[in-house]
């Protein structure tokens, strides 16, 4: 038996990482499964592997995961778990005299990718305040980018803004007289919004229903050990990186963005729910009834099995 | 997989809400631009490279390396010289097209039958004039399909290039079908990219073909 | 007479290729051509008569040697040397006429007399209905006409012309013969001209330069002491050829007993007479 | 932008740490593969398609529109037919690299001199053997120029399925040096595939283009 | 005699070009060859003699008419019937020995003896030290000679020969003559000679068809009715030259004028004479 376990080699991804790299989440499945773990670079490939049958479990984002499920009209996966929350924000230029929200009109904004988590934030926060994006006619352009092209075009003026997630956000910071207008955290409740979030396939969850808990049994060792360990586990987060990418992130970033993050295995359900009814708001996604994209059973299992 | 049901419903969005129709014209326009370029451009470079063995030598080598580099790389470089313009995804289109026409170019020319050239240097020409009126002409069947190659990879290269930033553009539609995951949209611009590829084939490659064939008299193993 | 072409101890050797030697195909070839001279050049197959165009048209350096035209050492073609090849070298994109044409916009002829001077010369090789033709819809002595006329209309001071009429017709060959005389005499052009045929080259030339081959030299030349126009049917002309014939028959015998060794023999020994008396011989 | 030491300290580390070379070596063994098959393939649609009007127009058609389809397009159909394999990368490369070989053998083929194959019909040749014995290397000039952009191509492509996951090889380089934001490591990753490349063209094309010059006596304007 | 290669009523129209008119190049043209003959065909340039040469070779389909040879009608290209191209057409990637030995590796020929073969006959054209030169080293009539030394090497049946001796000089010609006519009787092959050359075609065939052009039809046949071997320098050999010459001069001025209109007239009047006593015509 097998269990194909996809990620990405980005901070992020610090509980798989440091799971596979601790060797908790093999010993948790001991012999009953060999982990075949797939590294992915960006969400829209890790859900086509996904929908291919290619992966039983991922860890990404919510936006991929919401868009997977309304895709296969649920019949592809469920959300079990988080794995991080935090660690999104809109960095702006400061010679632009943007303040606030609304001196963002007639502005030029990038986002990392359409309908990808910080996109729909993105646009649904222009929303709230009045503005609208320019293709509804509105006076905000926003335009989808890559992290280093936003960095790029951040530098040589020609955007006034980007919502990235960290590390991108935290190498904006970091650019003389940028000026963070929007720490994503405060935009929720409890300053809590998925990062990162673990899908299971439903086969798998109907199959193998043991190895889901297993390894989210893991998966909370793991969290818990961060949260105690800070310090050591961000360096062995980067250790994990240097050993995927061969190479390693900045440092004075990586400290920025690791501050920003959080790592646990709370599911934040509301906050799903209204990122995929925004989504859908945004015409990104038919509109598809998402009550059963949380399946909470094996995370509960496992809660229960764990040690407080 | 999205069945070919569901396809025919992302077509008929696209076509009815006009995203298609202005996708298809804007990227229309760009690749006018950025192929009329690298045309003007890769026979100029490509007929230098036949002529000078010190221009093969060093622009020539150089020409196929970078030839190898994709589209996608050439990105931040559009960027930077060119910011958030129209003019960054001509360049995209402009490297990734370029270069196979100067290669073609380079190698009509040099595969010219020297008897012709024998022919055009006794009635006096040389240089320039040689080469517009003699070997030029001589190496269009392999220029022509050369510009045929090039230009797919023109389009090739708009599609890498229109990721640059939302402004229409079937490049544009692609991606947003790969990150919605609407794979139905996806096959939907793919089908449309084949469509006005094979219909510009037809158009441009298929006449200037049929023509140099009979002029020539190549019939091909048919005859 | 000063001459007017110029070669001297002229060399060519082809370089070797990968592991076969090099071809020697003209070595120490002296020969002067007044202005207004028409010398044909006779020799048998791959002696470098060809070659010695080539050169003189500058098309081909020189490995060795002097070729001047007029006093200066030639560098390059150019359009004072016209040249019709041995294969018709027409351009297989323009049909008949823009063949004809095409060196004359070069020239600077203007459109509505390079027309004229296209028609003439197409006329005069009796091709006046293929004017829109192209290449591949020709036969083989038709291009050659093509050819003929294209070089003609170029009208340059020196013409090098390479068995031009080697693919027509005994009558096609002869009205050609009249109009190149007709048109050498008029302009007082200088002319090459190689050809195989013994009395074509008696019939039409000032002098007949004789080759002997591998490697090719000019083994003599005969000087053709008659007044033009000439009787093609004369005695003269005939014993002139035969001449000519007698001198190439040891050569081309000679080259291929060198080619093949000693051993060699003509096939059969009943038609070692065969160029004996040669009035039947030539054009 | 990096300056050029920046690059070059990339390129140094780059070197030492021995994450270019199994990078190229990994892309290598990769491209070796699916150009390998593109070739194969290219070779035998090119000369079908050359040969029978039925499958030109719909089989040619076919594949000149195809050609337009970026590599990145092919990337979930690579996933959903061969999984997250070597197969499905190497099926990315095939699908950049195949089709700019067809066209370029079918543009051989029909550009074969009338006359060549009229002597090898009056040799009794006909058929496959015609076209093996006559037809394919009176081509070869056209086909191994096709060749050589098809290799570009297949190296383009290769750099786009190496997207596809983490995997090694030089286009997972690239994209870490994007992620990253080392533009140094992006340039020296550039600089890498422009050198293999043209070391790939020197050995493969090089000698090959040389050898088909020099026997059939095609000087170019310099002879 | 039943008649081995049988044309009836063939004529052959090419397709006219956009805008231009169709080309009729052979019109009813009727020739029944035996087994074993030598038939050459001569007429003006451009009368259709290639065209044939190629329906009969099975390169062209015929417009109308039938094509039988030995009872069944022609059906594509074989190597029963072998051809020399009126321009050498020798494979550029192939050097001179593998150009000849190229056909037999397809007729089946064992590798020892297609080398023995190709080098028999590379020996008869006197090309034995350019067996390993490529084709654009050669010259003009080295080509041809090449071409010529396939096609025997390939021993058709039938030899369909395009104005093979064309470019060589008199001698080599001769030599070939020779060469070509032992083959012939040897191996009783059945031959169809195109030549513009008279007396080649008097002293090779057993009839000589003539044709007229503009659309080319087979005007005569002329038997020459002398035993080989012959002399070559034979009056009866220089009388039927010059009966065909005469045939051909009616039908050349007649082709000439048809196309130039009647105003035509020879440049110059003095060699009107000129293929009247063509004792001197010829090989
Ligand atoms: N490009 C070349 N490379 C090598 N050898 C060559 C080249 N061109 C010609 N030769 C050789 O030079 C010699 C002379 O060739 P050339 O064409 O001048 O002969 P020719 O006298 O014109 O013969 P022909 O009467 O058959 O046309 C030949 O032996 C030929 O093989
Ligand atoms: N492919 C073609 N398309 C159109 N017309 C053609 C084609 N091939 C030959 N012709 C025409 O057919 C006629 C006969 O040509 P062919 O080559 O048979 O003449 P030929 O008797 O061999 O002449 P030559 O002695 O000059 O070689 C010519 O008028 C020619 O223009
Ligand atoms: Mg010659
Ligand atoms: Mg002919």
């Amino acid at each position: 038996e097998r269990l194909r376990v996809g990620y990405f080699p980005n901070l992020t991804h610090a509980v798989p990482i440091l799971g596979l790299r601790q060797g908790r989440f093999a010993q948790a499945l001991g012999d009953d499964a060999v982990i075949e773990p797939r590294v992915f670079n960006a969400g829209p490939a890790a859900m086509e592997a996904l929908l291919a049958g290619e992966l039983d479990l991922a860890y990404l984002g919510p936006g991929p995961a919401i868009t997977g499920f309304v895709r296969s009209k649920g019949r592809a996966l469920r959300i079990v778990a988080g794995a991080a929350s935090g660690g999104a924000s809109l960095v702006v230029r400061g010679d632009r005299g943007i303040a606030a929200a609304k001196d963002l009109a007639g502005r030029r904004l990038a986002s990392p990718q359409i309908g990808n988590t910080q996109d729909v934030a993105l646009r649904i926060f222009l929303r709230e305040h009045g503005l609208q994006t320019r293709e509804r006619g509105g006076p905000v352009s926003v335009l989808p980018l890559a992290g280093p092209e936003i960095l790029m075009l951040f530098r040589k003026g020609e955007i006034d803004g980007a919502w990235t997630p960290e590390p991108w956000a935290a190498l904006l910071r970091r650019e003389r007289g940028a000026l963070e207008l929007v720490d994503e955290r405060a935009l929720w409740p409890q300053g809590k919004f998925p990062t990162t979030v673990v899908v299971a396939t439903r086969q798998l969850l109907l199959e193998r229903p043991m190895l889901v808990e297993r390894w989210l049994r893991a998966q909370i060792d793991v969290s818990r050990w961060i949260a105690a360990h800070a310090a050591e586990a961000r360096a062995e987060v980067n250790a994990g990186l240097r050993d995927l990418t061969t190479r390693d992130i900045p440092v004075e970033a990586a400290a920025d963005a690791w501050s920003r993050l959080a790592f646990g295995e709370e599911i934040l359900g509301e906050a799903l729910a209204k990122l995929a009814g925004d989504a859908q708001a945004l015409g990104y996604l038919p509109s598809y009834d998402v009550a059963g994209l949380v399946d909470r059973a094996p995370l509960e299992r496992a809660l229960a099995a764990a040690p407080p | 997989m999205p069945s070919p049901q569901d396809v025919l419903a992302s077509f008929a969005r696209g076509l009815s809400d006009g995203s298609f129709l202005i996708g298809t014209a804007v990227s229309l326009r760009r690749i006018a631009v950025g192929y009329g370029i690298s045309v003007v451009l890769g026979l100029g470079l490509g007929l230098a490279i036949g002529r000078f063995r010190l221009l093969e030598d060093t622009v020539g080598s150089l020409v196929f390396g970078l030839q190898t580099i994709p589209s996608i790389c050439w990105l931040p470089f559009a960027i930077l010289w060119f910011g958030l313009s129209e003019r960054a995804i001509v360049f995209v289109v402009v490297m990734g097209a370029l270069l196979s026409i100067v290669i073609a170019t380079d190698d009509g020319v040099k595969n010219t039958p020297p008897l012709l050239v024998r022919a055009g240097r006794t009635m006096g020409m040389r240089g320039v004039g040689l080469y517009a009126r003699v070997v030029l002409p001589s190496a269009l069947p392999a220029i022509v399909s050369g510009m045929k190659l090039g230009w797919s990879f023109a389009w090739r290269s708009l599609m890498a290039g229109e990721l640059l930033f939302v402004s229409a553009g079937l490049g544009q539609l692609l991606t947003v079908g790969r990150d919605l995951n609407d794979m139905s949209l996806v096959i939907a611009v793919m089908l449309l990219i084949v469509a006005v590829g094979l219909a510009v084939e037809r158009l441009l490659f298929g006449t200037a073909e049929r023509v140099i064939r009979r002029r020539w008299g190549f019939v091909g193993v048919r005859g | 007479m000063a001459a007017f072409v110029e070669i001297q101890r002229l060399t060519k050797v082809f370089a070797p290729r990968n592991g076969g030697a090099a071809v020697a195909a003209l070595e120490g070839v002296d020969l002067a051509v007044a202005e207004g001279e028409f010398v044909c050049l006779v020799g048998p197959s791959g002696c470098g008569k060809s070659t010695l165009l080539n050169v003189v048209a500058g098309l081909e350096p020189p490995s060795a040697g002097d070729v001047r035209v007029n006093g200066r050492r030639i560098s390059g073609a150019g359009a004072d040397r016209g040249m019709v090849f041995q294969e018709a070298a027409l351009f297989p994109w323009l049909n008949v006429i823009q063949n004809i044409e095409f060196p004359l916009r070069r020239l600077g002829v203007p459109r509505a007399e390079r027309r004229a001077r296209a028609l003439h010369f197409l006329h005069m090789v009796h091709l006046s209905k293929f004017a829109g033709a192209y290449v591949h819809e020709l036969s083989g002595g038709m291009r050659q006409r093509v050819a003929i006329a294209r070089a003609l209309a170029m009208d340059p001071k020196i013409l090098l012309m390479d068995e031009p009429f080697a693919a027509l017709d005994a009558q096609t060959r002869d009205i050609l013969h009249e109009e190149l005389q007709q048109i050498w005499q008029e302009t007082r052009k200088t002319i090459l001209f190689v050809t195989h045929n013994v009395r074509e080259a008696a019939y039409l030339a000032d002098r007949v330069a004789i080759f002997s081959a591998h490697p090719g030299t000019i083994k003599r030349v005969l000087p053709i002491n008659y007044p033009h126009p000439r009787d093609k049917e004369s005695l003269l002309i005939a014993r002139a050829a035969n001449v000519i014939l007698e001198e190439l028959k040891d050569e081309v015998e000679k080259a291929i007993r060198r080619q093949l060794g000693e051993e060699w023999q003509r096939p059969a020994d009943r038609v070692s007479r065969s160029a004996r008396l040669d009035l039947g011989r030539g054009i």
